[in-house]
């Protein structure tokens, strides 16, 4: 599923030739086999937006998933690894990222950025919300960092990244993969978000604008609803199958679920 | 204890200071200033623009030192007072949005609780049928993934639009006027329900799905095993999986209450529902820092206040942080 | 008699297939019994104590049957067991430490768990602090929650709970392997205690601790890849152990005072088959020194000598 | 805790019903009520306001109601002139001539002397006669230096009451135009009640509860609407022979076009003057839907939407430039593509139809501009912009790189869609025009600052005289930051004296007026220091299922402007009240 879409976001661009903003058609066209999602107010065709927008989508979600779970792992490691003063440290730290809202922080910045791309965006995603995390990684690391094969690495004299790197990450590889999915997925339903509330791209274009201009420009009296339906299913389709996806690998990650 | 809740009010404080402090930085570095942003939909006469720039400067406290001002905004927001609205001028932002915060209050928190409690009760339910579980656990996980805004904009075509069932928008209709009749008080019901559904919604599908997991993880913990091998009957058993179960998903409440607050923030934009989240829309498009400020002051409070309810809710349920093990949010 | 097991056969369900951890096991245990089950990990023994009080979701009651007291265990059967657990057969698991659910009081849990047995726990109070003290636990840890405890008195309590309703059989599982030798003593003594005061009538006490066995244990189970290799009085079984696995066991313990440089300690050689498909015949066959050709069929267990029975052709 | 639940679950469980019950009632009612039912509304509750004598409009309010501070003419709740504080005349752009309201007569006694006269009879909503007293009054708190018109003071000498019905205005300098802008913009304020009010309060106070002269009073307002209700001892009623039909005026604040739109269909509102996308498809669409044209533009225009240059800047210092950009622009698929043709092109003068008289035809025959992209080529090619490093894009005559933005606030929707048309025809002359749409703020900065390339603007609305929209284009000396007109930072003294000259002339001497203009667009039309793009409508959907008599184009409705925007009242839509009856009574 989630790869059907992601080949539609990649080659999609390419199989229609006109940009997401070019006006092709007569405008409010019902889907057919001309405009296959049907157009939009001013003629745009929506197939074509929404093959952009779910490039953007992908991007933000890869993107933010990936910075979060990077400074994630960094702090959670580091704090469960070393524990005492940093970890107290760093464990503030967390908890304050984590109670603030994090939409708000993103709102406020968002207003203020002169002009607004999806990369910027998504790693500003990706800067506050690691703090879960965090806190997970830092809890696996804490139970494994006390192991004995740990204890062998450290006699041996590795040093504490080494360590990390070698010995305790691994044994983590498929929690810390299950969280990047979820991650991702987090990120691309902040974008949506923002993007709805028009603070997304000021350039070029995602679900999440879409479904702000099909509001925007009333698409649900005019009953055009071939315009706001295609981008929310996307990022519902594209997240839901992340999810279900990970239940999978949880239940192969752990035999207990697979039971009942 | 003592000393968990110690950290926890340190974490806190610190919280705020800092949330604060962003919440004030943050305007004084963007570009133009709001007086002029704020004349500029006044189209005056050049020389009469001058006079008033420097007078509306000084109206909002703009033309002190940056160190002066930023003591005076903990000052005034000691006192309550979160300056004034650009936007709603002359309107002290406070009272701005103290208007708006009980349709938010109203709309979240049925929202967060509902959802919570059915969604647990019905994810422990699902746990123990497997037909169900089948079709629930797909379910859910939709549900979750759904975007609050297009489920919100599902639900306005179909009931509001289409069917004509629902308001499309606002808090109550146009043609009558507030008062504790049973009128207005249905007709307040009606104009909250869609945005509620929303949410409760995307709400309930998350919670269900952690309660199932959580219950099979349970139900394979020791003390389960123990029971049922003392002939406890399933009844028994289920009752302590899911008590059990309930703290760590009453942690994940905590953890999750910024993303309802965005989540209601949407749903509101959606229904024009003239609460925080519809005000913060209006600040922003109308450049109107004080109001963001004074909304998103607003809602880092909330948030800290309910994280801390559940902080002690949990302390009160959970013997183990009583015992004095850390644990809890 | 109090208990017979008959020809049991009870086989694990994976996703590689059947699992044949018991596989075909018959036995006896006396009034007043306490035997002592033994055996390397993973030769069934932990199977045979819970198939005697209940299967987990993945096991399978093939075959056999089990008596207690003359009555027919439904061991496959799960609701109907029921009515036979805690009263009849109890259990304390090997994970006793973790055994109580962590969020309630454990005066409370005793309480709704005997009430959802139907019993009133206002009429076994007396009795309940009685052995309480017998173990040496204040009456206040009632009102405690579990991790209010330390791990030995965690054990102690799921001592008195388990045996609280004077089962005829008890089945204790590897209840001392957590525990330091001393503790360990004071457990296989309680365990003793129990058996004399009538609070139990017999005890399966499964480990794989030899010496411990030997120093309480009336007589010995030793099992092998789901089988029962040698069964006999336990002064019986160390003087004269028939079954070269048996010999082999007991080769391989310490004797206290030995400098291990004087006599090297000698391991058993190989590992178990497996039991997914086990081989024909003797299942020790490929680790056995006296392994021959009639080794391809399976020796029957025989009495060589009073109580004293063996599954093994050099054997008789 | 879940005894705790119980109790919220038990709480919400009751909402659930009553909203299901309302819900469902309603849907029951809805068959033929739905209509009359503002938002798909509730069976209205006891205080509510009966349909058929409530006035349901919109496209007014930007923002909850917060001030009825009739001197802060940008931020009181719109109404609050109009409705409730009056104006010495009213301006009906679309006949062009000044309609005694307050004053029932004024003019020029001498050359810098005006003398007015009040009508007989005028009061205050609180019963207080309305005199000279308050007119001079209100003119005086100009005085105030944070009073919005307080540079009038800089040409008016002094105001004062002659009688109680008189008042002479004695002018250092006269500004004829400029004045006749004040006539019918200074809403009059009560001296009684004003007198003690501190600068502070005059200037920003939020004066609630206002006593005004006019045919409403102030109900009461929420986040989302403002409430007018009838003045029925209005002074008009009989000085006038007005007499405005709704009892109840609900102006429902903007929120999104979905509900406004929803609403209009409905008949939930009866006038919006919001900008309705789509609106053209409906009007045909067999919905009780009317606007002021029944067919292309169906709207009047308010305001000219100018491609505004920087004119410090190369290349579009120079007038060649300029006007090849002007050829290459396709207004119409703007228009079209767009707008769905609800706005039309504007003339290249770029004045608003209405003041269609003052343009000198021969003048723009000779130098108008119109889309042409082979002779834009030929302009560029002709100043010497060629394409030299084969980018398909041209550079400067000097090879210097043409790399341009085109700026918009973000959100602002139709005109981001507008500029990006803007930004491809130009394109396809070869000048590389690229589009990006900053936040409002950020915008207003750079255009204040001179920092931009080019932007769109419309910031003069319709008003009394061209002199303003003049004066928006050439106005001098440049400040460094320019707030409110020449944002374009183009010097033209003599464009400057000219447009000082036409305020100078009087504003019933339509022949100097027009002499003047016709030179001013001689060197509009030659210099193009802003193009004029297309003329924003005066939108206005107005649904007949309860109220009918709106203005149109027909022949037998009335004329005026179906438009109740700030400072639209004044311009004649107040009389469109007393013109509407009830549909039932048709």
């Amino acid at each position: 599923m989630v790869l059907a879409f992601l080949v539609l976001a990649v080659v999609g661009p390419l199989i229609n030739g006109h940009g997401p903003n070019e006006y092709v058609g007569p405008p409010a066209q019902r889907p057919s086999a001309a405009w296959w999602f049907g157009t939009t107010m001013f003629g745009q065709d929506v197939f074509a937006q929404f093959v952009h927008g779910l490039r953007s989508t992908f991007l933000v979600g890869l993107l933010g998933g990936a910075l979060a779970a990077v400074i994630g792992m960094v702090i959670g490691f580091t704090a469960g690894y070393r524990g005492g003063a940093v970890d107290e440290g760093l464990n503030m730290v967390t908890n304050v990222v984590l109670v603030i809202p994090t939409l708000a922080v993103l709102l406020i910045i968002a207003t203020y950025l002169k002009v607004r791309g999806v990369v910027p965006e998504a790693i500003f995603i990706g800067l506050f919300s690691w703090p879960w995390v965090a806190r997970a990684i830092r809890a696996q690391t804490f139970s494994l960092a006390s192991r004995d094969f740990v204890d062998l690495a450290r006699l041996s004299g590795a040093g504490g990244a080494r360590i990390v790197v070698t010995e305790i990450a691994p044994n983590m590889s498929s929690y810390l993969f299950m969280t990047f999915i979820l991650l991702f997925g987090g990120s691309v339903l902040t974008a949506a978000t923002l993007d709805f509330i028009g603070l997304g791209p000021t350039d070029g274009m995602s679900l999440g604008l879409m479904m702000n201009n099909a509001v925007l420009w009333s698409a649900l009296p005019l009953g055009m609803w071939w315009w706001f339906v295609p981008p929310g299913l996307g990022i519902t389709m594209i997240v839901g199958a992340l999810y279900i996806m990970n239940v999978g690998l949880d239940e192969v990650f752990n035999p207990k679920l697979r039971e009942l | 204890m003592r000393r968990h809740f110690g950290r926890k009010l340190l974490i806190y404080a610190v919280t705020f200071f800092v949330a604060v402090t962003v919440d004030w930085v943050i305007p004084r570095f963007m570009p133009g200033d709001p007086v002029q942003t704020m004349l500029a939909r006044a189209s005056l006469r050049p020389e009469a623009n001058q006079a008033m720039q420097a007078y509306y400067t000084s109206v909002f406290g703009l033309d002190v030192p940056i160190w002066e001002q930023y003591l005076n905004f903990w000052g005034a927001l000691l006192r309550g007072d979160l300056g004034v609205s650009i936007w709603l001028f002359p309107q002290p932002v406070t009272s701005v949005l103290l208007r708006a915060v009980p349709y938010t209050i109203a709309l979240l928190g049925p929202a967060i609780l509902l959802s919570w409690w059915a969604g647990n009760k019905f994810g422990a339910y699902a746990a123990r049928r497997k037909w169900l579980d089948n079709t629930v656990l797909p379910v859910g996980y939709v549900l979750t993934a759904t975007p609050y805004m297009w489920l919100g904009i599902l639900l306005a075509w179909a009931l509001a639009t289409v069917a004509g069932i629902f308001p499309i928008a606002g808090g109550y209709s146009f043609d009558v006027e507030p008062s504790w009749s049973w009128g207005f008080l249905g007709n307040l019901a009606q104009h909250w329900f869609l945005p509620f559904a929303s949410l409760f919604l995307v709400g309930f599908g998350g919670w269900a799905i952690g309660m199932r997991n959580l219950i099979i993880y349970e139900l394979e913990a020791d003390y389960a095993h123990y029971l049922a091998a003392l002939g406890a009957p399933r009844r028994l058993v289920r009752r302590y999986a899911f008590r059990n179960a309930l703290l760590p998903q009453l942690t994940g409440l905590a953890l999750q209450l910024g993303v309802l607050v965005a989540g209601a923030l949407v749903t509101e934009i959606v229904f024009s529902y003239p609460g925080l989240g519809y005000l913060i829309l209006q600040a922003i498009n109308n450049q109107d820092f004080f109001l963001i400020q004074g909304a998103f002051l607003f809602i880092i409070i909330g948030v800290l206040l309910a994280n801390f309810l559940v902080d002690v809710v949990y302390v009160l349920v959970d013997p183990r942080t009583r015992v004095g093990m850390r644990g809890g949010a | 008699m109090s208990l017979k097991v008959d020809n049991l056969k009870v086989w694990y369900r994976t996703l590689r297939g059947d699992v044949r951890a018991l596989d075909g096991v018959t036995f006896g245990v006396a009034d007043g019994e306490l035997v002592g089950l033994v055996g390397e990990s993973g030769c069934g023994k932990s199977t045979l104590g819970k198939s005697l009080i209940r299967l987990d979701g993945r096991m399978r009651h093939v075959d056999g049957t089990v008596e207690l007291d003359g009555k027919e265990l439904p061991i496959g059967d799960d609701a109907a067991m029921n009515r036979f657990r805690f009263k009849e057969v109890s259990i304390i698991p090997q994970y006793a430490m973790s055994a109580m659910n962590p969020t309630r009081r454990i005066g409370k849990l005793a309480a709704e768990l005997l009430e959802s047995r139907g019993v009133r726990p206002a009429g076994v109070r007396e009795e309940l602090l009685r052995r309480l003290e017998l173990v040496g636990l204040a009456p206040e840890v009632l009102d405690r929650y579990p991790i209010e405890l330390s791990g030995g008195m965690r054990q102690r309590m799921v001592m008195v709970l388990s045996t609280l309703l004077n089962p005829s059989l008890l089945i204790a599982d590897e209840v001392t392997s957590a525990l330091d030798v001393s503790t360990q003593k004071a457990v296989a003594e309680t365990l003793v205690d129990f058996r004399d005061r009538d609070y139990v009538k017999s005890t399966i006490f499964i480990t794989h601790d030899l010496s411990l066995v030997y120093q309480i244990a009336d007589s010995v189970v030793v099992m092998y890849a789901g089988r029962l290799a040698e069964k006999a009085p336990t002064d019986a079984l160390v003087a004269s152990p028939r079954h070269p696995y048996t010999r082999m066991l007991l080769a391989a313990l310490p004797e206290v005072g030995v400098r291990y440089g004087a006599r090297r300690l000698a391991g058993i050689p190989g590992s178990p088959p497996s039991l997914l498909d086990p081989p024909k015949g003797c299942r020790f066959r490929d680790r056995c020194p006296l392994a021959f050709d009639r080794c391809a069929t399976q020796p029957p267990l025989t009495e060589v000598a009073p109580d004293h029975h063996v599954a093994c052709w050099k054997a008789s | 805790m879940r005894d705790k639940l119980r109790l919220l679950i038990a709480v919400a469980v009751v909402c659930l019903l009553v909203a299901a019950c309302t819900g469902g009632g309603n849907d029951a009612g809805s068959g033929s009520g739905q209509q009359a039912q503002p938002a798909g509304g509730a069976p209205a509750g006891p205080a509510s306001y009966p349909r058929n004598e409530t006035l349901y409009i919109s496209g007014t309010q930007w923002g909850p109601p917060n001030n009825w501070n009739p001197i802060m003419d940008w931020q009181y709740a719109t109404g609050t002139e109009g409705l409730v504080y009056e104006n010495l005349f009213i301006y009906d752009p679309m006949k062009g001539q000044y309609k005694p309201w307050l004053a029932s007569k004024g003019g020029w006694t001498s050359k810098n002397v005006y003398e007015l006269t009040l009508r007989d009879g005028l009061t205050w909503s609180d019963g207080k006669p309305l005199t000279s007293a308050d007119v001079v009054f209100t003119f005086e708190l100009g005085k105030f230096a944070s009073v919005p018109y307080h540079n009038l003071w800089d040409w008016l000498d002094k105001a004062e009451a002659v009688d109680g019905r008189t008042v002479r205005f004695t002018f250092s300098e006269p500004l004829y135009q400029q004045w006749g802008n004040h006539l019918y913009n200074r809403a009059i304020v009560p001296k009684h009640l004003w007198e003690g009010r501190s600068e502070k309060d005059v200037a920003t106070g939020a004066n609630e509860k206002p006593v005004g002269s006019g045919p409403y009073l102030y109900q009461t307002h929420s986040q989302d609407r403002m409430v007018w209700v009838k003045n029925d001892k209005w002074w008009g009623k009989t000085a006038l022979g007005l007499d405005p039909e709704p009892k109840y005026i609900v102006d429902i604040v903007n929120s999104n076009n979905n509900a406004a739109l929803g609403l209009v269909l409905q008949g939930g509102i009866d006038l919006s003057n919001n900008f309705l996308p789509g609106i053209a498809t409906l009007v045909k669409g067999g919905y009780q839907v009317q606007t002021y044209f029944p067919d292309p533009p169906y709207m009047l225009s308010a305001n000219t939407a100018w491609l505004v240059l920087n004119t410090t800047k190369k290349p579009m210092a120079d007038p060649a430039f300029r006007k090849a950009l002007a050829d290459s622009i396709d207004v119409d698929k703007i228009v079209n593509g767009v707008y769905g043709q609800i706005v039309q092109a504007a003339s290249p003068t770029g004045l608003l139809p209405a003041w269609d008289k003052f343009v000198d035809k021969s003048v723009v025959n000779q130098l108008g501009f119109s889309y042409d992209p082979a002779k834009a080529r030929s302009l560029l090619a002709q100043a010497g912009y060629k394409d030299t490093n084969g980018d398909k894009f041209v550079e400067g005559p000097n090879g210097a790189k043409i790399e341009l933005n085109l700026i918009v606030p973000n959100g602002w929707t139709d005109w981001m869609e507008s500029i990006r048309v803007v930004g491809e025809s130009a394109k396809a002359v070869g000048i590389k025009v690229n589009t990006e749409f900053p936040e409002f703020q950020a915008l207003v900065d750079a255009r204040n600052k001179g920092d931009f390339d080019m932007l769109i603007n419309n910031e003069k609305q319709l008003s009394n005289s061209p002199w303003e929209y003049y004066d928006y284009m050439f106005r001098l000396p440049v400040q460094e930051s320019q707030s409110t007109a020449n944002f374009g930072r183009y010097e033209n003294k003599k464009a400057w004296s000219l447009v000082q000259q036409l305020d100078k002339t009087p504003t019933d001497d339509e022949a100097a007026m027009r002499k003047v203009t016709s030179q001013l667009q001689r060197i509009q039309l030659s210099e193009l220091p802003v193009i004029p793009l297309w003329y924003n409508g005066a939108w206005a959907q107005a649904n007949n299922t309860v109220w009918t008599g709106w203005p149109s184009a027909k022949d037998g409705d009335s004329h005026l402007m179906p438009v109740t925007w700030r400072n639209y009242w004044e311009l004649g839509s107040i009389l469109m009240l007393a013109d509407l009856k009830p549909a039932a009574t048709k």
